[in-house]
């Protein structure tokens, strides 16, 4: 088997990695990196524990192979805080307790922040459902998590406030 | 979104039922929270399992000579290399510890663990699986348990004639004079499916055996101190010799406190090779080799007075056990229990249940154990009795339900009960919806749930619920308890019992938990027991913490002996005078002085007496749930909920809203949605393909009103809240349909081919 | 456990073309991959090479000219059909199709072409093209030809792609005045791939259906023409009872099978009120449209 | 000729409830473990299509059967005192 080198950019951090071309991003980032945040929940793209964002979309890193995303940038839950600031929609989570096991925390978060970045003016609540749609929640029902996003794009965390 | 209200609230508390932030909160939203599926020891090898693929088989022999032999391959284990223990969680009653994590001569469902295999990489430890030769005799399988009671069915396990693996019977009062009064009676026969626990957290272990013949491991689930003891069965040990370590957990929902073949071929493998062996259920593993929620037949006939008093019901059960016992046995006792509830049976109850084995995954606990099947039949044939006696299905539901004070006789003692303002607030919530658009209906459910088992199948020696407060100097808190947090939010509810009793801040207390080395033991979370059974421990352990502190206020303070101190967001003071007081951390300091240096410590402890057979407290609920189905294609949706709930005095704010909804969603699931349908022993659906589970857009508001009721036995009043809201919901969507189209729905999960075809019957009989 | 293959990264169509000539049958070409990587996992596909062409931006198009209509480039992603406003307003019926396929996640990295290349009748946009009279067209080394979308699926999970072939370009027709698509799937969850699909395409002419396409997804090995139920639309005066006509002729003509999910008689009954309700839906829009 | 005096369970000596026949065929059920078992098929009777029958067929019937022969059991048992 024949391995590649590959820089990968996670969370504005370049690491070079000597890897199968086989390695889903998923691997890459928990295995090979070390950031465990990210998790796995099913293999057949289903559950979006394993979400991040490369290059602003949220995509499903059990099903991308890492080396596809040479020159990208890769965003994952421990990018979102900013030197020991949580980023607003982390607080939103805290203020909502929109996690309780908390396995399926890190892909909705980013699934979440994806969509709010991506959100110029008004949404409908079903707009934000369906921004979530693609992450699975056994513990919480979902509700809390589409108030926390909606929280947000209301703007109760925007700077000054809160 | 969604609306909270609080019926009649306390104002009395400064932390308990305030908006506390989860205290693993900050752990979970950054990535940092590392679970057992994050584990990586040095040294660690990745084990694998061989899984039966036949239903029913003998094994003749099991060759792994090649496997061995392959590059990277450090040990590979079957059931010869283990004691072949028969296991179970019932440990005081060996004929239920029928189950061999890892089988020596026989299996009896598709998936059973045959042989775990430690390698350097999970890739080889997968490629070796493939080079183990097994030889199966096949044997003629059963599946349903209907067949498997038949005299011709195959023999599952030795001495259990026609494979009855448990019989449960209940019985109070004098029910056939009761049918013999009866203006009206009533039978049904239900069905009820399984459901996957689906923890997003797949089963997960990592096993460290060392030379000192100690054993660690890693491990995802409900009750360290059950796996601590069950290991030590299985594996020969002494328990102390045994460490348990529960990190962060993926979700439990009752499929998480036994053994699973995961911890215990880990632990096999590491004895073996001397080396940590991590295993990682794949989801396909989970779903087809952990456990699921027992399904059911049900045969329910209920006599009444024209007036709607319920004079008398008999139940009688049939659950399809699968391979083993697991928690089956319980589920079996529950959900004939709660059969009867939340109601009065005036002349008498009676409940026969049998549970069957069958060549099937093995059916356990699952949120809800046995009550939302109960549920699912009683609620409905409560509504249909109600339209055909032309009484309102409320008022009927009322006059007949459980009240404060009310003894279930030989059962239970309900010393608090708020259904009767449950019925109140779901007529407002009806009310305020007006009339339905075209197509929506709403229907309504009641039921009621314990709050923590009695009972003690698994033998303990320890009461039943520990906790340990120790103060530093400078006034934090160390909380150790055995309580598991897989999620529902114990830690930081712990931390708030602690805070309010001791009256420090919330952020003044450490809560440790999920490590049987440092945490005193407790039965962990099942059962809704945490809050009532492990928060009295807390509260008296602080209790206990505090009277060593104030022991010196009282000392220093020179107050009239008729004056009491107390201490309350880190301020002690005289109750009558609360202006006068010091600084909680000072009194600390000089209290710890006092006791030449030693930290002030407190302990506490907790076992139900005198409390009946069941549950030292009951919490109640009514539920409605508006449905909108399209009648063509029988699609169902959700539009809107309301519970009214009485969990007694909420504790964790947050905490229970999320256990509320979350409850919602997974038994709406079980409603309408999530099916496992078998074909020749074998799931036909193990992934999240084709195992459906409510999204973001599937999922309604869940509106609660919170009936605070005072429950004498909880700590400050509490009582269980999150499990039992899994139990009306799929009633509710049945009752619905039924209001829609007097259609009777006797199978769940309600798929819309069985809309349709219920409301063409319906025709077919109009014509 | 995906087994171990060679990683080719071409700089061009044209070089991933000549790849794709030299492995041929022991090769694999991935670009969204959200359809190839669940297979490889499986052990089901296991090919020697995969060659990436997720890289190539000169394939990443969305083009639309009045004459020839509209041009989706290989390596398009969903989510970018989904956002195109010209999309909205030439092919909106593509859109709403989009709107509902998978999840977000899916939607970003998947591609269109992938989609149809993949084969699975249970694939939401083949029917929506198809009922829009789409084509693909295939490029190898040796040129490209053009194959109508609806002759490109001889079997389940199979195309007529030649092994050194590969979609380079989905090419869907100008929509024709007074016409309009409708596409419905149902499913249990709003992420799902449908029991069933239908789409329905209807050219109306004053109160008369002067022409009509309707396909039927998951209801056949393959998607489907539902021809009989077209011939019920064609020339007839719209009407509720032609609707449900037409609804019961494709009902009679598919062949649906029967699983855990839904039994075939069930799957009939979908496609029968589908047909009825996009036909309907179909005409309605046409009538208004442009 | 009936009993005088309670039922009590010919297998492990227990009262049950109002020590009728039928309260100790119920508890009999109810118990389900092996002696119990054994002691019905020892009267010629079958414990499991006994139960299945009480499952599977709305009434009473299997408890009324066991209760008349514990009822014979019973009295046998007096007359041998």
């Amino acid at each position: 088997m024949e391995k590649k080198t590959l820089t990968l950019n996670v969370n504005n951090q370049d690491y070079e990695l000597y890897i199968n071309p086989k390695t889903l991003l998923v691997e890459a980032i928990r295995d090979h990196i070390g950031l465990t945040g990210t998790k796995r929940g099913c293999d057949t793209v289903s559950c979006g524990a394993c979400t991040v964002v490369v290059d602003g979309l949220a995509v499903k890193a059990c099903s991308v192979l890492a080396m596809q995303c040479e020159g990208m940038k890769i965003l994952t839950s421990e990018g979102l805080e900013v030197n020991g600031n949580l980023a607003p929609i982390q607080k939103a989570f805290l203020d909502e307790g929109a996690f309780q096991c908390g396995f399926c925390t890190s892909g909705m978060l980013m699934s979440a922040s994806a969509f709010i970045k991506e959100t110029k003016g008004k949404v409908t609540e079903m707009q934000i459902r369906e921004s979530i749609e693609g992450n699975i929640c056994r513990c919480t029902g979902y509700n809390s998590i589409v108030r926390a996003i909606d929280a947000v794009l209301k703007g109760k965390y925007a700077e000054g406030k809160k | 979104m969604n609306r909270y209200t609080v019926i009649n609230p306390h104002t009395k508390f400064t932390v308990i039922n305030t908006h506390v932030h989860n205290v693993d909160g900050i752990a979970k939203v950054t990535g940092r929270a590392t679970y057992t599926f994050d584990v990586v020891l040095p040294g660690m090898l990745y084990g694998k399992i061989l899984r039966s693929p036949h239903a029913h088989a003998k094994i003749k022999s099991i060759d792994y000579s090649k496997a061995m032999a392959l590059h990277g391959v450090k040990a590979v284990a079957t059931g010869k290399d283990t004691l072949g223990a028969k296991q179970g969680i019932w440990r005081r009653y060996k004929d239920l510890c029928d189950e061999q994590l890892l089988t020596v001569d026989k299996v009896r469902y598709i998936g059973e663990p045959v042989a775990a295999v430690a390698a350097v990489t999970e890739e080889i430890a997968e490629k070796a699986l493939e080079l183990i030769e097994v030889d199966y005799e096949v044997l003629e399988g059963v599946y349903e348990p209907l067949d498997a009671i038949k005299k011709e069915a195959p023999e599952i396990h030795e001495g259990f004639e026609r494979n009855i693996n448990v019989t449960r019977h209940i019985e109070w009062g004098d029910v056939d004079e009761g049918f013999a009064e009866a203006d009206y009676i009533r039978e049904d026969w239900f069905r009820c499916g399984g459901q996957a626990h689906m923890c997003m957290e797949t089963r997960a272990a990592v096993s460290s055996y060392t030379p000192d013949g100690k054993l660690t491991i890693y491990h995802s689930n409900q009750s360290p101190y059950y796996m601590q003891g069950l290991m030590a069965g299985v594996m020969g040990m002494r328990e102390g010799d045994i460490r348990v370590i529960s990190p962060y957990v993926g979700g439990g929902f009752g499929g998480k406190f036994e053994l699973d073949g995961a911890i215990f071929a880990t632990a096999v493998l590491s004895k073996k090779c001397m080396r940590p062996v991590k295993i990682v259920f794949t989801r396909e593993e989970d779903f087809i080799a952990s456990k699921r929620r027992t399904p059911m037949f049900y045969y329910s006939r209920t006599g009444v007075k024209k007036d709607g008093t319920l004079l008398c019901r008999e139940a009688k059960v049939f659950t399809n056990g699968g391979a083993y016992t697991g928690m089956g046995a319980t589920a079996l006792y529950l959900t004939g229990f709660f059969h009867s509830f939340p109601y009065v049976w005036q002349k008498g109850y009676r409940y026969d249940g049998y549970r069957v084995y069958t060549n099937t995954l093995p059916s356990t606990s699952m949120r809800g154990f046995g009550a939302p099947q109960a549920m699912w039949c009683s609620e409905q044939q409560i509504e249909w009795i109600a339209a055909d006696l032309k009484l309102d299905p409320i008022e009927m539901r009322r006059k007949n339900s459980h009240y404060e004070g009310y003894e279930v006789p030989g059962q239970a003692t309900i010393a608090s009960c708020g259904i009767n303002q449950c019925y109140d607030e779901i007529k407002k919530w009806i009310a305020s919806k007006g009339k339905l658009p075209k197509g929506h209906a709403i229907g309504l459910s009641a039921c009621g749930f314990m709050s923590g088992g009695i009972f003690n199948w698994f033998d303990t020696p320890y009461s039943f619920s520990s906790a340990v407060v120790t103060i530093n100097m400078d006034g934090t808190v160390e909380l150790n308890v055995g309580a598991q947090d897989i999620g529902q939010g114990s830690n930081t509810t712990m931390a708030i019992i602690c805070a309010e009793t001791l009256g420090c801040k919330i952020e003044d207390v450490k809560v440790h938990s999920g490590d049987t080395d440092y945490n005193p033991a407790d039965l962990g979370a099942w059962g809704s027991r945490q809050t009532l059974m492990s928060g009295n421990a807390v509260k008296r352990a602080a209790e206990d913490a505090k009277k060593q502190l104030l022991e010196f206020a009282y000392a220093q303070s020179g107050l009239n002996i008729i004056y009491d101190l107390d201490i309350k967001d880190r301020w002690v003071h005289s109750i009558s005078r609360p202006e006068r007081g010091s600084d909680y951390v000072d009194l600390v300091r000089k209290a710890l002085r006092g006791k030449s240096g030693q930290r002030i410590m407190g302990r506490g402890f907790y076992t139900p007496y005198r409390k009946g057979m069941i549950s030292p407290a009951y919490s109640y609920m009514l539920q409605g749930v508006e449905v909108e189905v399209d009648e063509e294609t029988g699609k169902i949706r959700l539009c809107d909920s309301m519970t009214a709930h009485d969990c007694g005095q909420p504790i964790n704010h947050l905490g229970l809203i999320g256990q509320l909804e979350g409850a919602f969603s997974m038994a709406a699931g079980y409603g309408y949605l999530e099916y496992m349908p078998y074909e020749d022993g074998k799931l036909m659906n193990p992934n999240l393909v084709d195992y459906h589970m409510i999204r973001a857009p599937e999922m309604p508001p869940a509106n609660i009103a919170e009936i605070d009721t005072y429950e004498p036995e909880g700590p400050y009043g509490a009582k269980e809240a999150g499990e039992g809201l899994t139990n009306p919901t799929a009633a509710a969507i049945g009752n619905a349909l039924f209001k829609l189209y007097g259609i009777q729905m006797k199978e769940c999960p309600i798929k819309p081919e069985m809309v349709v075809n219920a409301l063409k019957e319906k025709k077919a009989k109009g014509k | 456990m995906i087994s171990d293959f060679r990683y080719l990264k071409p700089g061009s169509m044209k070089e991933a073309l000549q790849m794709l000539k030299e492995h041929e049958d022991e090769c694999k070409v991935i670009c969204g991959g959200q359809s190839l990587l669940v297979i490889m996992r499986q052990g089901l596909v296991s090919p020697e090479y995969v060659i990436s062409i997720k890289q190539l931006k000169d394939a990443n198009y969305l083009k639309y000219d009045a004459k020839e209509g509209l041009k989706i480039g290989a390596t398009c992603t969903h989510r970018t059909v989904e956002h195109s406003t010209m999309i909205r307003d030439k092919y909106p019926a593509l859109r709403e199709m989009e709107e509902k396929l998978a999840s977000i996640q899916v939607r970003n990295w998947g591609t269109v072409a992938g989609n149809l290349a993949h084969g699975d009748p249970a694939g939401d946009p083949a029917p929506v093209l198809i009922a829009m009279n789409a084509s693909v067209k295939l490029g190898s080394v040796s040129g490209e030809r053009v194959v109508p979308l609806e002759e490109f699926y001889p079997d389940l999970f199979e195309t007529v792609m030649n092994h050194d072939e590969l979609i380079v370009e989905i090419k869907v027709p100008p929509r024709p005045a007074k016409t309009a698509t409708k596409y419905q799937k149902f499913n249990l969850l709003d992420s799902d791939m449908g029991l069933i699909g239908v789409a329905v395409t209807v050219t109306v002419d004053g109160d008369k259906c002067k022409d009509a396409r309707v396909v039927l997804g998951s209801a056949a090995p393959t998607v489907i023409r539902a021809r009989a139920a077209e011939k019920v639309l064609i020339g007839a005066k719209p009407s509720d009872s032609v609707f449900e006509k037409a609804g019961e002729a494709a009902a009679a003509e598919c062949s649906p099978v029967s699983d855990i999910h839904a039994s075939e008689e069930y799957r009939r009954h979908l496609v029968k009120i589908l047909t009825k309700r996009m036909a309907k839906a179909a005409c309605e829009q046409a009538k208004i449209s442009g | 000729m009936s009993v005088s005096g309670p039922i009590i369970c010919p297998v492990c000596g227990k009262k049950a409830k109002t020590g009728s026949a039928i309260d100790c065929a119920r508890h009999m059920f109810g118990t389900g473990d092996k002696p119990h078992r054994q002691w019905v098929d020892a009267q010629g009777l079958s414990f499991i299509d006994l139960m299945i029958e009480q499952a599977t067929t709305p009434g009473n019937k299997s408890y009324q059967i066991l209760a008349d022969v514990i009822e014979k059991d019973a009295e046998k048992r007096q007359k041998g005192k």
